[in-house]
Order: C-alpha cells, then structure tokens, then sequence
C-alpha cells in the first residue's frame, strides 16, 4: 500500500506538484488551448509560443491534482524544441506507458515517472489530461478538449 | 443479409442443445400438475444459471457506483461495466464501443432515437416509413414525435396470413420524402424474417436514416450492423437470457455524435453551471444516472452463454421447432397458422376454430404450457389480419419437439372442451 | 416536518447495528491488504443477502414478462411487480399504488416530470426554483425543459460552507412566476437535511408544483409524502439497498393523470392505431415496454429489510456516526469540513489541507478505506463553495464508530505522506 | 386442471358465451356506451332503453372471449327493469366474488356461475368488463371506458 502509493507519487511528482514548473501565463501566446477532465472538473491551460514548426516556449495554468500538475509540469520542461509530430510520437508512449504499464521503447527522461499511474486507472486521464490541451493547441483547434 | 441461412459452415462442437435445459432450474417445475412447457419466449426468455450467478457474485463482491469513483471497488464497477459495453458490441459487431448505449431495453432504445434523432431532424411534410408488422414499441414513439415535429407515418404493408412485406409496394412508398425507415428484424406476432440487410440499403439510397427493432432477432440468430448497414439498431436483454432491465441502442458514431442528448443528470455531461451546461462523448451524453450495473454484467453473461452455443446453431433450432409446429398445427383440424411457411423464426401464431386466444391459453396453461395470447402489442397488424388476437408459441433453443407435440396433444384437449 | 427528529420513538428491538454487517458479504473483504471499509454510501449502498437472494430466486423459479400474459410464471411476474408498488407505496406512505412509477432511478424520474409535466406546463417567462445544492440529476433535466419552453431557471442560494439553505431569500424568490419548485431533501454533498414539508407548503401557497428529489433520503430516514405534501418525489434503489437499474416516482394521481405520456410502446397504450394511440391509466401510462421485474423484486426485498431494522433507527445512527466524523475531522489540523454542524445526515464533504481531493482519495483506497472524491455531481455547488472538488465519507447503518476512527487515521498517514 | 377448467368455463357460461342472448343493437338506444379491454384488445358495447329511472331493455355487441360474452349475455338478462343504484350493488357483489372468491351475501342466480374465475386473476377483467360498460352507459359517459 504505502509502497504502491510511493510507486505512484513519486518523489519528483511531489515535487513538480508542489512546485510546478513553466506555471504561469505567456501573453501574448502563438497559440493556448484548454484541456477539462470531467470526472473531475479539473483543467489545465496550455501556452505555446512558437518558432516555424516547433515549440519555443510552453506553460501552463490551472487547477488539478498532483498527477495532473506534475504531468503538465514535466511535459513543459519536455516538449521545449519539438514538432507537432515528435509531439504526438511522445504523447503515444507517454499514452501507453500510463495504460498499460509497458516501459517505452525509447528513453523517456523525467516522463518514465509516471509509469506507476497505469495501476491506477481512475488517474490515467489525470496523466494524460495536459497532452490533450497541448495538442490541441498544437493542432489548433478552438474548442476546450476533455480526456474522453 | 445477416440473418445466417440454412447452407451454414459446420458448428462447433457444444452440448447437445436438449442438456442445456438444466441450465434452466426455472424449467424443472410442475405448473398446475403438469410438467412446465415453456413457449412465451417471444416475451422473454429465462436466464441460465451462468447470468444468475453473474450477478449475484456482482453484488456480492465487487458492487459500487460506476465512473468518478476511484476506490477500488468502483473501479471494478466501472470495468465491469465498460467491458460489457465492449462485449456487446463485439456480440453485434459494432465498429468501436462508443456506439453501444445502455438502455432499459427495444422500447427506451427506439425512444430515445425518436425523441432526438427526430426532433433534431423531422420537418413537416417529412415522411416516416414503418411496418404494418411493427411493435407498438416501434410505432408509438414515431406517432408521438411525429405529433410533435409535423412529420408523417407511411406504412409497408404486410401480404396477409402469410405475413411477409409487400416489396413490390417499396419503391412507391420508399421516395426521398422519407427521413427515416425504422422496421422490425424479426416480427414477433408472425416468425417472419425481413432482409433487413437490403432494406436498409434501399433506405441509404433515398438518403434515410435506418434503424432495425432486432427485439426478437438479438439472441436468435448471428447478427452484425455493419454487413446489416442500419444506422440504429434496438434490442433487449431479457430475450435473449439476460436480465430485465438493459437492453442496448447501437448507433453510427457520426449519428450519435450529432444527436442532442435526451436525458439529463450525472454522467452525461462534460461540465455544468446554473444555467448551461456541456455533454460529455458518446456513449455517455446519452446515459444520465446511475446505469443499471449489475444488469450490464448479467447481459455480459448472457453473450457469452450464447456465443458459447452459437447462435447460428440457435436459428436453426428455431426454425426445425418452428416449422415442425407450423406444419403440424396446419395439420390439425380447424386451425389458422400465421406467418410465413418456411424461413421463419421461433415464433408461430395461429387460431383454433372459433376458440377465443385467451380461452385457448388459460386452458393451455392448466396442462402447463405457456403460451401467449393476445394482440402481442400489434394492435395495427390484428386489425390488418382482421382477428381481434391470435394465440402464440415461440421456442428457444432449450425448446424440444417433445414440447411441440405436448402442445398439439393439449390443443386437441382444449379443442374437445370447448367443443369444437 | 417528516424527516424523524431526535426526540423519536422508542425504536422497536432489532439485532445490534452492527450485527447486520453479517447480512452483507461484500464488506468481509481486503483491498489492496487492509480491511475494506466502504464509505462511499452515498454514491451507491451495499445490498443485504436477503435482496440479492430474493432476485435469485424470482430468476429461478416466477421469471415471465409481465401483464398481458395468462398463464401461471406470468401471473406470478405480474402479482410480483404489482405487490413490490404496493409496498413501495406503503414505503412512501403513497395515498394509492397507482402514483407509483417504476422508473431506473432518480434521474430518470426527474426526467420524466421535465419532460411531460414541463412541456406542458411551462410558458416563455415562468420560473423554474431550485436551490444551489441540486445534483446534476435535478439541474440539467430543467436547463433541457427551460430551452425547450422559454422558462428560466432561480436559485435558492446556499448559505457558505455550512450548507445550509438561504430561507431569509425565499419570500423574494419564491413568486407566483415560479410553476415549479424542485428541491433536494439530503444533499449529497452537504448533509443537509432540507425542511422539506416546509418548502413544499410554500410553495403550494403560490401555486407552484413541488417536487422532492429524495435519492439520498429514501433508505436514511422515515420518509412520508403526504406528510411532505410533495407533488412528485423520486428515489433510486440503489442507495437504500436494492439493486441498480430500478427507482421510483411517486406523483400525486391528478398530476399524473393530466399528464401526457413520455416513451411510447407496450404497456402504456389503451389502444393502438396505424395513425393514432389511446393511452393507458396511470401509472402504466408511463412505464412504456417491459419493465425491470426482477428489479422490482429486489426492491421489495429492500424496503421490506430496511423497515425491520427502522429508518428512524438508520437516521440516528447516520447522524450519530456524521455527527462524530464531523467532531473528529474538525479538530483534524488543516482540514476544512462542509455541511452543517448538526441536524444533517450521513454525509460529510471536507478538504484536508492542500492535497487534492482525488489525490486524497486514491490514497486512503491503498489503505483499504472508500471515499468519493470530485464535485459530486455538483459542479455549480462546488463553484459556489470556491473549491474544484471535496472528498466525502458517507455512513450507512453498517457502518461503525470504529471505521470512522480508522478513517481518520487514514487521512493522518495521508497528509504525512504528502508532506501537510 | 381439467376439474379448474370446468369450474371456470361451466356448462352455463360455455352456453352463453355460443349463444349469447340479447346480442344485438338496439336502434334506436336511450343509453349506448362501449367497454375495452386493454389487455387483450377486445370491447363490447351495450345498449339500453330506459322505462324512466328503469332499464327496460338491454343488449350488447362486441367481440371478447368466452367469459366477457358469457358475462355480458347473463348480465343483460339480470338486469332487465333494474336502476343505476340496484345495478351498483350488483356490480360490487360480481366484482367482489371474482376478485375474491367470497360467495355473495345475497343470492345472485345466475350471476355465481362466474365466483371460479377468481382463480384466474388475468380473466377477472373479462368477467367485468361488460358491467363496466353498463355503468359507464347509466351514468351517461361518453368517452369508452376501460376495466383498468
Ligand atoms: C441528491 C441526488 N439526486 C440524484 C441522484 C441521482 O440518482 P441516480 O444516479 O440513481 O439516478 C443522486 C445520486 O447520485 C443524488 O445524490
Ligand atoms: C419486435 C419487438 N419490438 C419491441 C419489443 C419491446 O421490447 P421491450 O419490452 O423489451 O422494450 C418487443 C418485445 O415485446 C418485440 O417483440
Ligand atoms: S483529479 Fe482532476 S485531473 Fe486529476
Ligand atoms: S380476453 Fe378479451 S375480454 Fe376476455
């Protein structure tokens, strides 16, 4: 038990969830999109300024659980530099790591910490939720995305 | 069509069909001091063992409420019940599981397309063509929202006795006025089959929507909406083993995503103020409240146990008692047989020389078979076939022909009393 | 007021409380390695043996679809279902059989008022009153009636975190505008036990309808409708012991009669044509196609069970084990608890430091303990109260003094565990 | 079951409902109003002609069953010269001994052939449903009634 919820909260899940980084508005942003997670009522707003096809700068704001926080926290510090297509190939593994509990094929960095959510399911969608948002952005589309 | 055939490929191999009974314990009783012969399996079907304890195992193990929650047991619950929405549309061969809703059963299924679909879509002068073989089920909700939008009832009519669509009647009926062609697979009153495949080709060809009551064909024969092509299809879980209480609307992704929700409540929104609110993704815009769970996991059961027989090999089964019983009730003196004479399903109505429907079941019943007797909710079709009621057997696959010639033996008795 | 006050009754000898558990096989089980201890009542009760077996045993042996049918299992499905509304009228202490209707649950109840009382009551400029604690279940029906007719919808506010209702509000909100005012009697996310005969009588005065959502009252406290003076009521099964899929309506006879049917189909028609339908009496006009019967078995099952223990014995035990939880989480450091102090039910909502409510929950589930955590199905509440989310332990009569000491040192490991 | 099935359907009702008496439309009627029974579809129609408060003749057409014509062809013959008040009382002590299977306090002629039907709770409406209709034409109502 408390070595599962260990498992799950990590250590660095704590702490970007207490600490979140990249939290905060850019304004003017090239494009922001907002993710809602309806089991919850949660949501998380991503900001992206670009440069050509790739992201520049990325934050975000709202309110959610820790997983929710620390996804979107250490998604920020990841996707710095990335194309919508390296973005989605991330989102795939990040998707199938938190799913089905497979480590990734390629090293994921500070994102394998969440390999622990799968045991969870009621949380994958707290994982997942900030990807939704910076896809939507990415892909531009104009109205807020849920988890579903 | 997908109503499987009688050139069949070979069937695994399962049981022989008659040891299923004692799945059955409801079948092992004496009814008025006779041995109980059951043949109101139009109506509903009894549930093997399997589904029973399916249930109750749900409740006594894993029972909680479904979605939002996070502790362990609603977890189950929800996998529970998502898997048997991913079950149910491998049993119909739905494309994806979002298109299968949870409903109370055929008649909330059809309900819900008439109050949404219908509103959304009927104008006046719009047509509706339907059956003269439809359920009431499939015919009430379509004159109330035709009430509601102007939109007009036109009807395919029956050939007579022998109950089968008048097709040659179709390309009249079936013009681009016609904004939907909602039909019965199989009819409960008369067996008939109806190639609903090419029906509902011909309906996309004018540009209808097509939706397939599948009531009395869901446990009765293999079925597949998309070789079928219908836009919505409807169907029970009491009839085909499971419990009361859940039943299924199978919808085209694109259909129901552009349909407005119907009721309202938890679960089927994404996120609500005072005055607004936003629908959550299909399936669950049209599933508000707490859904009947431990009902999803005995329905679950239930297509296993009869994927486990095959439902080909059911058809079959079906349609040897069926077509024993009409041949043998033709034979008998003074009878009147509806329905088609080959190609039917499990389900033979007739009249008894001039022996009220319900005089010839409550005597029936006090040899301990159960028949049905009654207009059986096709009010219209009775009118049509000018009789006031008809009596009715219907088989299932634990049926024998034992069981049929019990039945020509305690109409012969009933025949004698009534002194005909 | 009906709700049972503490200066009850003696309360007729029953087994000890807590000797019930026995009666609940679900609850003698370990979750992820601890004892489970379900606090999630609220969201769905646990059912006794005495109702999973009476379901069993209507599959077993009485199995038939109901009305119409003739012969003896239809028969006895029909006296079934007949007698489990005969004593749900009895529970609701309904004036007559025939103002209850089956419905699954709450939701679907509410709906069914929405949509035909609504429609047909409801001009461009009337108001529709609720209160700021409404579940989804009671909002989003009126939101969909409101569009539909041109109402618009007023809120009785909701005093803070005490949760109460702002009665000084109701003389300026409470007009003859207002057709309908419907309002929860437990919240589900407050506790709050709303003075419901109170409200309703006030509402009579301007000539508004009443209805009563009593999902999470039914199975908590002595409920009495004629006593509330409510014009509709509606509960679900499921949260007072009896299975999913089923749920009442109780609506007093001359509302129900002068309203139109909702779904259309078998059951709820006196007469069918190609073109044009006669309806049936009430309550059958509204319970369209074959209904939940051996949900209705369960239910009986149900009322019968909490009745011999005695929900005035159930109210006092809820309150007793609420009132400690509220004590014990209140001298919690960094908690903040919601609802009121005294006077509410077995339901208590809090937040405990700045660990989110998910958060919280998905840990005290490792510890074997079952809370809900999220908005409750009150997203505006939860706006209102400047919090996403709470976490909510809800009591039922099996539940102990014990598990709510466990339940606290839960949340002390919890908020150790996140560093709090 | 053969010994239920004659208690039921007695020689005297087997009679009636083959050869009913007074099965035929009075034209022109004083009083008309037609009975429906939901659960099977069928309806039967009787007509009256008043001698002041009195029936002074009474018959009936429709299409039912053995028991509702057998019911419907006995009651025209009980009921010859009675009023709405005498018809009520007669319509309670029917109603109680299908329903129940009391024997009625009074003696009821011809009328206690049907005190087996209470046996067969799904007939009971077959039973009464020609009184229904008679009480629906005295007290002047115009829609058709139903047993329900
Ligand atoms: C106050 C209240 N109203 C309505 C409902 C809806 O009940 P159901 O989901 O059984 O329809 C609930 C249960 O979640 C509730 O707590
Ligand atoms: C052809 C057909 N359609 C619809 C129905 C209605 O099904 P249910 O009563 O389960 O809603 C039935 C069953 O009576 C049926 O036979
Ligand atoms: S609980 Fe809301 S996003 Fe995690
Ligand atoms: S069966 Fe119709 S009146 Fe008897």
């Amino acid at each position: 038990m408390f070595d599962d919820l260990a498992d799950l909260y990590q250590q660095v899940i704590l702490d970007h969830s207490k600490s979140p980084r990249n939290f905060h508005r850019l304004d003017p942003a090239d494009r922001t999109a907002e993710g809602t997670n309806p089991l919850c009522g949660d949501n998380i707003t991503v900001f992206l300024r670009m440069d050509g096809a790739r992201i520049k700068e990325l934050s975000f704001q709202g309110s959610g659980c820790a997983i929710s926080k620390a996804s979107a926290s250490i998604m920020t510090e990841s996707l710095q530099g990335r194309t919508l297509t390296e973005v989605k190939g991330l989102f795939d593994q990040v998707h199938d790591m938190v799913t089905t509990g497979k480590s990734p094929a390629s090293d994921m960095g500070k994102l394998a910490v969440f390999a622990g959510v799968h045991r969870f399911p009621a949380r994958v969608k707290c994982a997942i939720l900030p990807w939704h948002a910076v896809l939507a952005a990415l892909e531009g589309q104009v109205n807020p995305v849920t988890t579903e | 069509m997908s109503t499987g055939n009688s050139t069949a490929e070979p069937l695994p191999p399962v049981r022989d069909l008659s040891a299923l009974r004692a799945d059955f314990p409801i079948l092992n009783q004496a009814v008025n001091g006779h041995p109980l012969v059951y043949l109101d399996n139009a109506a509903t079907s009894q549930k093997p063992v399997a589904v029973i304890e399916a249930m109750d195992r749900y409740y006594r193990c894993d029972n909680a409420n479904v979605h939002r929650g996070i502790h362990e047991l609603s977890n189950r619950a929800t996998a529970t019940m998502e898997n048997s929405r991913a079950r149910a549309a491998r049993f119909l061969n739905a494309a994806r599981s979002s298109e299968v809703v949870f409903t109370r059963g055929t008649t909330e299924s059809i309900n819900l397309v008439a109050a949404t679909w219908g509103a959304d879509n009927l104008r006046p002068g719009d047509q509706i063509l339907l059956t003269e073989m439809e359920h009431h089920s499939n015919l009430v909700p379509w004159q109330l929202v035709a009430r509601r939008t102007g939109a007009e009832l036109v009807f395919l009519p029956v050939t007579g006795d022998e109950g089968l669509l008048d097709l040659a009647r179709l390309d009249a009926l079936l013009t681009p006025r016609v904004r939907l062609f909602a039909l019965t697979h199989v009819s409960n009153t008369l067996g008939t089959v109806n190639p609903v495949a090419e029906l509902c080709e011909r309906a996309r060809k004018v540009g209808a929507v097509s939706l397939v009551d599948a009531a009395q064909s869901a446990g009765h024969l293999p079925l597949d909406v998309q070789a079928i092509g219908c836009d919505f299809l409807a169907c029970s879980g009491h009839k085909l083993c499971g419990p009361t209480g859940i039943g299924l609307l199978y919808g085209r992704q694109e259909q129901l995503e552009a349909m407005p929700p119907w009721q309202g409540g938890g679960e089927m929104i994404s996120s609500v103020d005072f005055h607004e609110s936003r629908w959550n993704v299909v399936p669950h815009k049209f599933e508000a409240g707490t859904p009947n769970i431990a009902g999803s996991v005995g329905l679950h059961a239930a297509f296993d146990y009869l994927d486990a027989i095959g439902r080909q090999r059911i058809f079959q089964h079906d349609q040897e008692l069926a077509g024993y019983a009409y041949e043998r009730l033709t034979t008998l003196s003074g009878t009147r047989v509806f329905g088609p004479r080959t190609g039917r399903s499990g389900v033979v109505s007739f009249l008894l020389d001039d022996v009220h429907a319900h005089d010839l079941v409550t005597a029936a019943d006090q040899f301990g078979v159960a028949l049905r007797g009654g207009h059986h909710c096709n009010q219209p079709l009775m009118r049509k076939l000018g009789v006031p009621s008809t009596a009715r057997a219907s088989f299932y696959f634990y049926n024998t022909r034992a069981e049929v010639d019990r039945l020509i033996e305690v109409l012969r008795e009933i025949r004698r009393f009534f002194g005909g």
